[in-house]
């Protein structure tokens, strides 16, 4: 879409900066770069919607959203403290769900908020927690060595772009390849549920609770039933705004009794689509789903109560900061069982 | 449906052992050992001796059909002969490791009769796959036999028996599934890995594609064998190896190549086999002559009888690559005289180690004195090896070196048989072998004669020496406790296991034709097959191309035209 | 609440109630973009940094990546499938979460460390 | 059978109509009874009911009263079969059939057959050798029965048993009716005088002369055994009558001309030469046989002078008409030859050495030079009569030196004995030794000078056109029969004349003749044999009943061992054990049928071919050792046929053989007796010598300085052997071995380790630390997708 000599050049400063914001000991620029890197992305963004043109341009909110979740996920992987960097994903998680907002995935958007935002995120920190030294008193909190440094940054971010570039060149190329969509009537599956059927005619006042429906035509937006006195009734939505109510006559000629009577939730909602694709598409998706998650809890139950012998150097090292901070501290006395943690609990419960 | 019950019946008793305690594992071998044996003998006795070249017994159970898998057995006279040995050996081995084997006596004795199930297999199966599968899974239970109770060395000797073996089998089963993939390929044929539909499918093919074929092959089944370059397996397995696992190795698993090359090379490949068989010939006779001088040099003698395994069946692939009958029928009574005599060759130097601890001729010597029910039977044993006329060595030996002899396509000319001679001498056939390759192949049977006798000379015969520390004159009380309550001289146990093979040695020498009969068929036709081949080989090269493989082409361009109209 | 709104300018709207409209190829490829710098980001991170959580947290930075991109492919062909298989994500990664923490405790609890160049050992 | 038997008779009459000269052989065939066939299988009953008496651990002399019981009976039943078969005018071959041993059809035709049955063909050479051997073989098992006493409950089965196998395999070997039965009786006596030879197990020498003896054989039996093949390749059979059938016709198997094939003239005969060379011990094969002699006495006398080695002989007269396909005899004039070089060869180490058992054992190899001599001189009926008479005498010979080992200790060393025929019990050994000493030396009137003189004649009237230098062939035998006088009597002069001397210990001054055997190391050797031991026949003097040196513990061997050590011959009295009944009769009958031998040249039968070699001839005659082709019988007249008086300085050549090789034996005599017999009459008053040591011939020993060593040492030719044949061959063993570890296991190996290096490069990418892989894994995929890009773009 954009010229691909620019795209590299983009990728190469988009490069450079992600090299930069990662963490490193001494002189640390990583404002300097994440700011490079977020202009190189911006100037992507800002090339990619030029070249789109008014009419294929995205949303407002897109461009908001991607720069949130793109800039919390710079964040995620550059910032030293993993709680920090936890968090950041917490806002990567909501970008992302602003984004399936965007994209008419509503329940997928909030689902991942709960899911995300509200239950993983939350056994992340737990366990960053757990598996934090608390900083004694009076002491400076100190990064763990592991945190403050990044692994082999060049050649990581290099193979990251070299991908990057290689990803981008083909859905470039790909997307322009791709077959239209054929558009169909969601509003046939309203005849796998003639009960939301029955129900929104009633409480709107087409049809009354003695009512029975004769035939539907979704494709058509057609229904004819005969109220409880024995009048055949006609609601038709394709004709007129909103619909209408008619009333059929012996003879067949119609009598409109009501417009505008379609009722405006009569037509399928994007969380049932899911639904049915779900439960009657895939519904095998769902029970490998269960499965897995069944076995997750298992496992993390069983490897939570497991007793932990620690490491002789651990231990070692163990012994000599108790000593150290207790002089009465006997290394002979203290039994090595209770340097054996117990099972955390709350790890399995964080899993559920 | 007796060649199915034959091949569970050891697995059945496999199971018995596993599931009963470790105290009934013998007893419960032995019996397994001992029915398969006689039902193998119940066979032999329903086997219809007037029609022996048919695939008796036969009966095809669908597997994979759309694969063309079946689980499809039948026995000839070639295959009958070498279920017996099998059978015979199956109960001896057991007798044999009676004392020997102390721990894990379970895993053992499951392990041989699984052993024996897979081998029976082997011989009985009628398709490549079935056969492919008993084959290789013989590797299993002898690498665990070598691995679990051999020998100091015995790690490194199973997995390069296993590596080895495996390796070359790979190769041959390449081969194999080509021929049945060209086979496939033929219009109106489907997958089947029907040995005769494939070897007719193979004769087919072009002698260049022949040619690899048989190198594939040969990769697989000479390593097997096994042949000069490719042996080196052998000494390190049998000498590591248990005794019971050296008979099998000696008596059987060396013959499941020796027969796949009577099974598959022959009528598969068979212009190929007339093409090569002078370099094929002179690999066996520097296997001959190498093994056997290798031989003399050894100080280990179980490595000596090892390496001699390399020496004779030398002579019982030579016998088989002089592609006439005298060299075919000797080649096939080679696989059940060898399995005999050395089988029991190993089995008197298992009881030898079993008092000894140790191999060494260095240490142990002039056991005559000591030992004379042992020493008898290693002289004896010994010289049926050597290939003495009356006992059995000798008649295939012979037939082999016959056969050499006479396939000489040359002693018709002028060259060899006087100026003058115009008419083919009667007692010869058409090959590409011939008397010097004969000759050659002879001084092996001097050579055995020299190790061999080594061999007596050094334990039998001279001053008694026992290993330090086995102090003779107080081994009887001392000895008892350490060993196992073993005599001096041989027990009746030991006795009984090597009656029957010292009985049949004889037999076999003294009256062969039995034997020879009843191959005579099996063994005319696979002559006469190549025989055709041979005759159309001068004429073979214009029509590299034979029509079925045109047919086939034809067909695959048809075949895309109708999927590029579609 | 109007649909065509959506895809034919630049309008700050969020999402609609009723079953989407066809969205254009070129917008598909903004998500797509978007999808793939963060995959890669996410990558990225794993590849660099040594602490087991934010290794872990980079993996889920990944699956939100391919999260987007399924759900803006589903989008695109107007199938739902790619939202069902975000939720078959979703649950992997909780499933994992759950595993891979529990894991990273016991690991912790052994060495006292995050760092995953203390568990090299484990190569066997 | 019926069909074999049209076959033959097809071939027969094809003979018929083709062959012109055609004597014998191929005649109309005999069917013999059945009985027949027990001959050979009454041996074999005693072989396996000597077993069982070993497996029963039999402590008596019962195994040896079962062999001579069994071989007596044999041997009647021999005799019965000659009077009642072969003294009549019909000589014709008898056939009789056991069963099928080795039949296989391998073509698509009937003629296609290989068919060795276990079926004897008998005609009069057969039934000459069969009566030597079982009546042989009797006397001798009788005489074992006591020599082998000292072995009673130890080793005695197993020497009965493989005596009796050997006296099977030996009628196996000439009754056969076909080439590879006969090889199984030819490599039946190998293995059975490979197990006598090594009798004595526990001696090294024994061992690695038994070892020995059955390697250089088979050195000859892959000679036959190609023979065999070729055989079969031309003729298209094994069995004797049908070759002869077809050697008659002048035709192979498939009707070609056969007296222009070279493989069938030249390349089978020389093949079967070599066969019988081998077990014969001619020419470079022969070293075999002096270190058989390790072998107790009566196995020396049966196997290795009598019947074994004479099997060559055997063979070659068995199949002379396949020697006569060739019409220049190129073979047979070959074998005249070696037969007389070995004899002469055979000769001056027998004039050197001094171990009287060594004596024999070379004068056998020289006799049987002699046979094949007259073999290649056109002359099997006195190659026959030779080996029939000398059967007997040197079997006398044996078993007299056999008495006096049994009698002196061991003692075997011509210096250390003197005078024994003078001793107590001695007196008929003395006698039976002179016996045998004329017969060798071909003293007039005696069996082996007929026998000899038939063979010298022959080889000055046969045509030097038919074998080339015949003549010189007869002069080499004539100077060697002078030898044989010489050291014959020089054993006789010095060991049963004389003063009465003797000397049972042996020092180790004989060891230096190089009497250990080869590859021993020779001071473990002094060490393990001791001083008694040392010439290596200690076992075999040494029962100890009736010395007074019995320890009385520890095994027989070690009281044995005792015995010799303790023994010190200057202060301790020995004595000397005259041999008993069984001994002496055994002996005594030997000599009678040697003396009586000498009738049988002047027997006439009935039977053609006795004008000439008497009742011999007779026998012969019809057989195929009196074959002669078409083409060669034209030119053969003097083959049973009255022939022309040959010059022999201008006088008819048999006539004055007589004379002249009874005056070459007399002078021979009379030079040992100048140079080695004792003073007086029993020296013929030309000796002086007065004590056992020394002899006129002591200072001839100096004249001919390192030639007389190097006699003794048998002309080195196991030491040359050893390093032109054996060394090298041991030393290639070992680079074999070296080639197999390194080289062809090393390349196996190597394809093993390869794999191996590639891992240990790759080992530091699987370092353990996530990253890496991740970094791997993720660069793979990148890498991967640009060449897509690469290559789709």
């Amino acid at each position: 879409m954009i010229n691909p000599y620019l795209l590299f050049g983009l990728l190469v400063v988009g490069a450079v900066g992600v090299v930069m914001a990662l963490p490193r000991r001494g002189t640390n620029p990583q404002v300097l770069g994440a700011a490079v890197a977020g202009l190189a992305g911006g100037l992507l963004m800002l090339f990619l919607g030029l070249k789109a043109g008014p009419d294929k341009i995205p949303n407002l909110f897109f461009y908001v959203f991607a720069a949130v979740g793109l800039g919390g996920a710079l964040r995620v992987i550059t910032h030293p403290r993993p709680v920090y960097a936890a968090l950041y994903f917490i806002m990567t998680v909501l970008a992302s769900a602003g984004l399936f907002l965007l994209l008419s995935a509503e329940f997928m958007a909030f689902a991942l908020i709960i899911v995300y935002a509200g239950a993983i995120l939350i056994t992340y920190l737990f366990v960053i927690m757990l598996a934090t030294q608390a900083p004694e008193e009076g002491q400076e909190d100190v990064l763990a060595d592991y945190d403050t440094r990044a692994n082999e940054p060049v050649a990581a971010t290099v193979i990251g772009f070299v991908l990057l570039a290689a990803l981008t060149v083909m859905l470039f190329r790909g997307t322009s390849a791709l077959p239209a969509p054929a558009k169909a009537n969601p509003d046939l599956l309203l005849a796998d549920m003639p009960r939301k059927v029955d129900r929104l005619l009633e409480t709107n006042g087409v049809m009354g609770p003695k009512d029975v429906i004769d035939r539907t035509d979704w494709n058509a937006g057609v229904v004819e039933f005969t109220t409880a006195a024995g009048a055949k009734m006609v609601l038709e939505r394709s004709v007129g705004k909103g619909g209408t109510l008619s009333e059929v006559a012996a003879d067949g000629t119609r009598k409109v009794v009501r417009e505008n009577a379609w009722p405006e939730d009569l037509r399928v909602t994007n969380a049932e689509l899911l639904g049915f694709n779900l439960l009657r598409d895939h519904p095998g998706t769902i029970e490998i789903a269960g499965v897995i998650l069944l076995m997750a809890m298992l496992g993390a139950v069983v490897l939570s109560r497991k007793q932990v012998q620690i490491d002789e150097d651990a231990k070692k090292a163990r012994v000599t900061q108790l000593a150290q901070a207790d002089p009465s501290f006997d290394p002979g006395s203290e039994s090595p069982i209770e340097l054996v943690q117990q099972p955390a609990s709350s790890l399995e419960e964080a899993a559920r | 449906m007796e060649l199915f019950a034959l091949i569970l019946l050891p697995l059945v008793f496999a199971l018995g052992v596993v599931v009963l305690p470790a105290a009934q594992s013998r007893v419960v071998a032995l019996a397994g050992m001992l029915l398969t044996f006689a039902l193998t003998l119940v066979i032999a006795g329903r086997f219809d001796t007037a029609d022996t070249a048919t695939f008796q017994f036969a009966k095809s159970v669908a597997w994979l059909p759309q694969l063309g898998l079946s689980l499809s057995v039948g026995i000839d006279s070639i295959s009958l002969l070498l279920i017996l040995l099998t059978g015979l050996l199956g109960p001896i081995c057991i007798l044999a490791s009676w004392t020997a084997i102390t721990d894990r006596i379970k895993t053992f004795h499951a392990w041989m009769l699984v052993l024996q199930a897979a081998m029976l297999g082997v011989f009985c199966s009628r398709d490549l796959i079935l056969f492919y599968i008993c084959f290789e899974f013989t590797l299993v239970p002898m690498f665990i036999l070598i691995s679990l109770y051999g020998s100091t060395n015995r790690k490194k000797a199973s997995i390069k028996f296993f590596l080895y073996t495996f390796t070359g089998s790979v190769i041959a089963l390449a081969g194999l599934v080509y021929i049945a993939s060209q086979h496939a390929a033929m219009p109106g044929r489907s997958w089947t890995f029907d040995i005769a539909a494939l070897a007719s499918t193979a004769r087919e093919l072009p002698l260049g594609t022949q040619s690899w074929l048989l190198l594939a092959m040969m990769a697989g089944f000479a390593v097997k064998v096994p042949l000069f370059p490719v042996h080196t397996w052998l000494p390190l397995a049998h000498t590591e190896a248990p005794t019971a696992g050296s008979v099998v190795l000696a008596g059987v698993l060396l013959k499941l190549g020796t027969y796949a090359i009577y099974r598959f090379v022959l009528p598969f490949v068979p212009m190929a086999v007339v093409e090569y068989a002078p370099f094929l010939a002179v690999l066996c006779i520097i296997g001959i002559i190498y093994g056997g001088l290798i031989c003399w040099v050894q100080t280990d003698i179980k490595k000596l009888v090892a390496y001699s395994s390399v020496a004779h069946l030398g002579f019982c692939m030579l016998g088989m690559f002089a592609l006439n009958h005298t060299g075919i029928a000797g080649s096939v009574t080679y696989m059940i005289n060898h399995g005999l005599s050395t089988g029991a060759l190993f089995l008197l130097i298992g009881m030898i180690y079993e008092r000894y601890h140790t191999r060494s001729m260095k240490e142990l010597g002039g056991l005559g004195a000591k030992m004379p029910v042992w020493s008898t039977f290693m002289v004896f044993f010994a010289m049926a090896s050597v290939g003495l006329p009356g006992l059995n060595g000798f008649v295939s030996e012979f037939m082999c070196m016959m056969g050499t002899f006479q396939a000489s396509s040359a002693w018709g000319s002028s060259n060899l048989w006087g100026s003058l001679t115009d008419v083919r001498p009667v007692g010869v056939t058409h090959g590409n072998l011939g008397p010097w390759f004969a000759i050659i192949a002879g001084t092996g049977v001097i050579i055995a004669a020299m190790y061999l006798l080594y061999m007596v000379g050094q334990i039998v015969w001279g001053k008694l020496r026992e290993p330090a520390g086995h102090d003779h004159n107080h081994h009887h009380e001392g000895d008892k406790h350490a060993q196992g309550g073993l005599s001096t001289d041989l027990n009746a146990r030991e006795i009984i296991t090597l009656a029957p093979l010292a009985a049949l040695c004889f037999l076999l020498g003294v009256y062969p034709t039995p034997m020879l009969k009843i191959i005579e068929t099996p063994v005319q036709q696979t002559a006469a097959l190549i025989e055709r081949e041979r005759e159309g080989l001068p004429t073979r090269p214009p029509k590299a191309t034979p029509e079925g493989v045109v047919h086939s082409n034809a067909a695959g361009i048809s075949n895309n035209a109708q999927e590029a109209r579609q | 609440m109007n649909m065509t709104t959506l895809t034919t300018g630049f309008v700050p709207t969020l999402a609609q109630a009723g079953f989407p409209e066809v969205m254009s190829q070129v917008t598909l490829g903004h998500y797509l973009v978007v999808a793939a710098i963060m995959f890669v980001l996410g990558m990225i991170g794993f590849l660099t940094r040594r602490n087991l959580i934010i290794m872990f947290l980079c993996t889920e930075l990944m699956f939100q990546a391919a999260g987007i991109a399924l759900i803006a492919f589903g989008r695109y062909h107007l199938d739902f499938s790619g939202q069902t298989f975000v939720i078959f994500v979703l649950t992997v990664a909780a499933a994992e979460a759950a595993m891979a923490l529990a894991l990273i405790v016991l690991l912790y609890r052994r060495k006292e460390s995050l760092n995953a160049e203390e568990w090299k050992d484990l190569q066997g | 059978m019926t069909h074999h038997l049209t076959m033959l008779e097809t071939l027969t009459s094809l003979a018929v109509a083709a062959g012109e000269g055609h004597a014998g052989g191929a005649g109309a065939m005999r069917e013999a009874p059945q009985w027949v066939l027990a001959i050979a299988l009454l041996p074999f009953a005693a072989f396996l009911l000597n077993g069982v008496c070993a497996a029963l651990k039999v402590r008596n002399q019962f195994p040896a009263w079962l062999t001579i019981g069994t071989l007596a009976t044999s041997f009647g039943l021999t005799l019965y079969l000659f009077l009642n078969y072969f003294t009549g005018a019909d000589r014709a071959p008898m056939h009789v059939h056991g069963f099928e041993w080795i039949h296989f059809q391998w073509g698509a035709t009937e003629a296609q057959t290989f068919i060795s049955n276990f079926a004897f063909y008998i005609d009069g050479l057969t039934c000459l050798w069969i009566l030597f051997v079982t009546g042989l073989a009797t006397l001798i098992a009788l005489y074992s029965s006591e020599y082998m006493n000292h072995d009673v409950g130890l080793g005695y089965c197993r020497f009965f048993a493989a005596f009796s196998l050997f006296v099977f395999s030996m009628l196996v070997l000439v009754m056969a009716d076909n080439l590879l039965l006969m090889f199984l009786g030819w490599e039946g006596v190998g293995l059975c005088s490979y197990l006598l030879i090594g009798y004595f197990y526990k001696k090294p020498a024994a061992v690695a002369a038994a070892k020995k003896a059955f390697i250089i054989n088979r050195i000859g039996d892959l000679g036959l055994l190609m023979a065999i093949f070729s055989a079969y390749g031309i003729f298209g059979t094994v069995e004797y009558s049908k070759i002869f059938a077809m050697v008659a016709a002048n035709a192979d198997g498939a009707g070609n001309l056969l007296s222009v094939n070279t493989w069938a003239g030249i390349v089978l005969p020389l093949l079967l030469t070599a066969g019988a060379f081998g077990k014969s011990a001619q020419l470079f094969f022969y070293v075999w046989l002096p270190d058989a002699m390790e072998g107790p006495t009566p196995v020396s006398a049966l196997i290795h002078a009598a019947t074994m080695v004479t099997a060559g002989v055997f063979l070659i007269a068995r199949l002379y008409p396949v020697y006569t396909i060739d019409p220049a005899l190129t073979i047979l004039t070959l074998v005249a030859w070696c037969g007389a070089i070995t004899a002469f060869w055979a000769a001056t180490i027998e004039m050197a050495i001094f171990d009287i058992k060594r004596v024999m054992g070379y004068s056998t190899i020289s006799q049987l030079g002699f046979m094949f001599a007259g073999l290649g001189l056109l002359s099997p009926t006195g190659a026959a009569f030779h080996t029939f008479t000398h059967a007997f005498f040197k079997a006398t010979l044996f078993l007299g030196v056999g008495a006096v080992m049994h009698g002196f200790g061991g003692q075997l060393d011509l210096r250390r004995l003197s005078g024994v025929a003078w001793m107590r019990g001695f007196g008929l050994v003395g006698i039976a030794m002179l016996i045998g000493s004329i017969n060798l030396s071909g003293v007039p009137f005696t069996a082996g000078f007929f026998s000899k003189d038939m063979i010298l004649a022959q080889g000055f009237t046969t045509p030097s056109t038919m074998i080339g230098g015949a003549q010189i062939v007869a002069w080499i035998l004539l100077i060697t029969a002078g030898m044989t006088a010489y050291y014959t009597f020089r054993t006789f002069f010095r060991v049963y004349t004389g003063p009465k001397e003797f000397n049972p210990g042996d020092d180790a001054e004989l060891l230096d003749l190089g009497r250990h055997p080869k590859g021993t190391n020779l001071e473990q050797w002094h060490k393990e044999h001791g001083h008694g031991h040392g010439h290596g026949h200690g076992h075999d003097h040494s029962h100890d009943h009736g010395h007074a040196h019995d320890h009385g513990a520890g095994s027989v061997a070690d009281r044995r061992l005792q015995t010799r050590i303790d023994f010190d011959p200057t202060t301790e009295e020995f004595d000397p054990h005259p041999p008993g009944w069984a001994m002496k009769a055994a002996i005594l009958a030997c000599m009678l049928c040697s003396i009586l031998a000498a009738g049988l040249y002047f027997m006439k039968t009935a039977g053609p071919g006795a004008e000439h070699g008497g009742w011999v001839g007779s026998m012969i005659h019809p057989s195929s050792a009196h074959f002669a082709s078409p083409e060669f019988g034209k030119t053969a007249t003097h083959m049973g046929q009255p022939h022309e008086p040959a010059a022999f300085f201008g006088q008819d050549a048999h006539k004055l053989m007589y004379y002249v090789s009874a005056g070459v034996g007399l002078i021979g005599i009379l030079i040992a007796a100048f140079l080695h017999g004792p003073k007086g009459w029993q020296g013929l008053f030309i000796g002086n010598r007065v004590i056992a040591e020394k002899s006129r011939a002591d200072g001839l020993i100096n004249l001919f300085g390192p030639i007389t060593k190097v006699a003794r040492n048998k002309w080195y030719v196991d030491e040359i052997y050893d390093a032109i044949i054996v060394k090298p061959l041991h030393v290639l063993s070992h680079i074999f071995h070296l080639i197999d570890q390194y080289i062809v296991d090393g390349i196996v190996n190597l394809c093993g380790a390869i794999p191996r290096w590639i891992g240990k490069a790759l080992r530091p990418t699987q370092s353990g630390e996530i990253h890496g892989y991740a970094i791997g894994m993720a660069g793979g995929v990148a890498v991967l997708l640009v060449l897509v890009f690469v290559l789709t773009s």
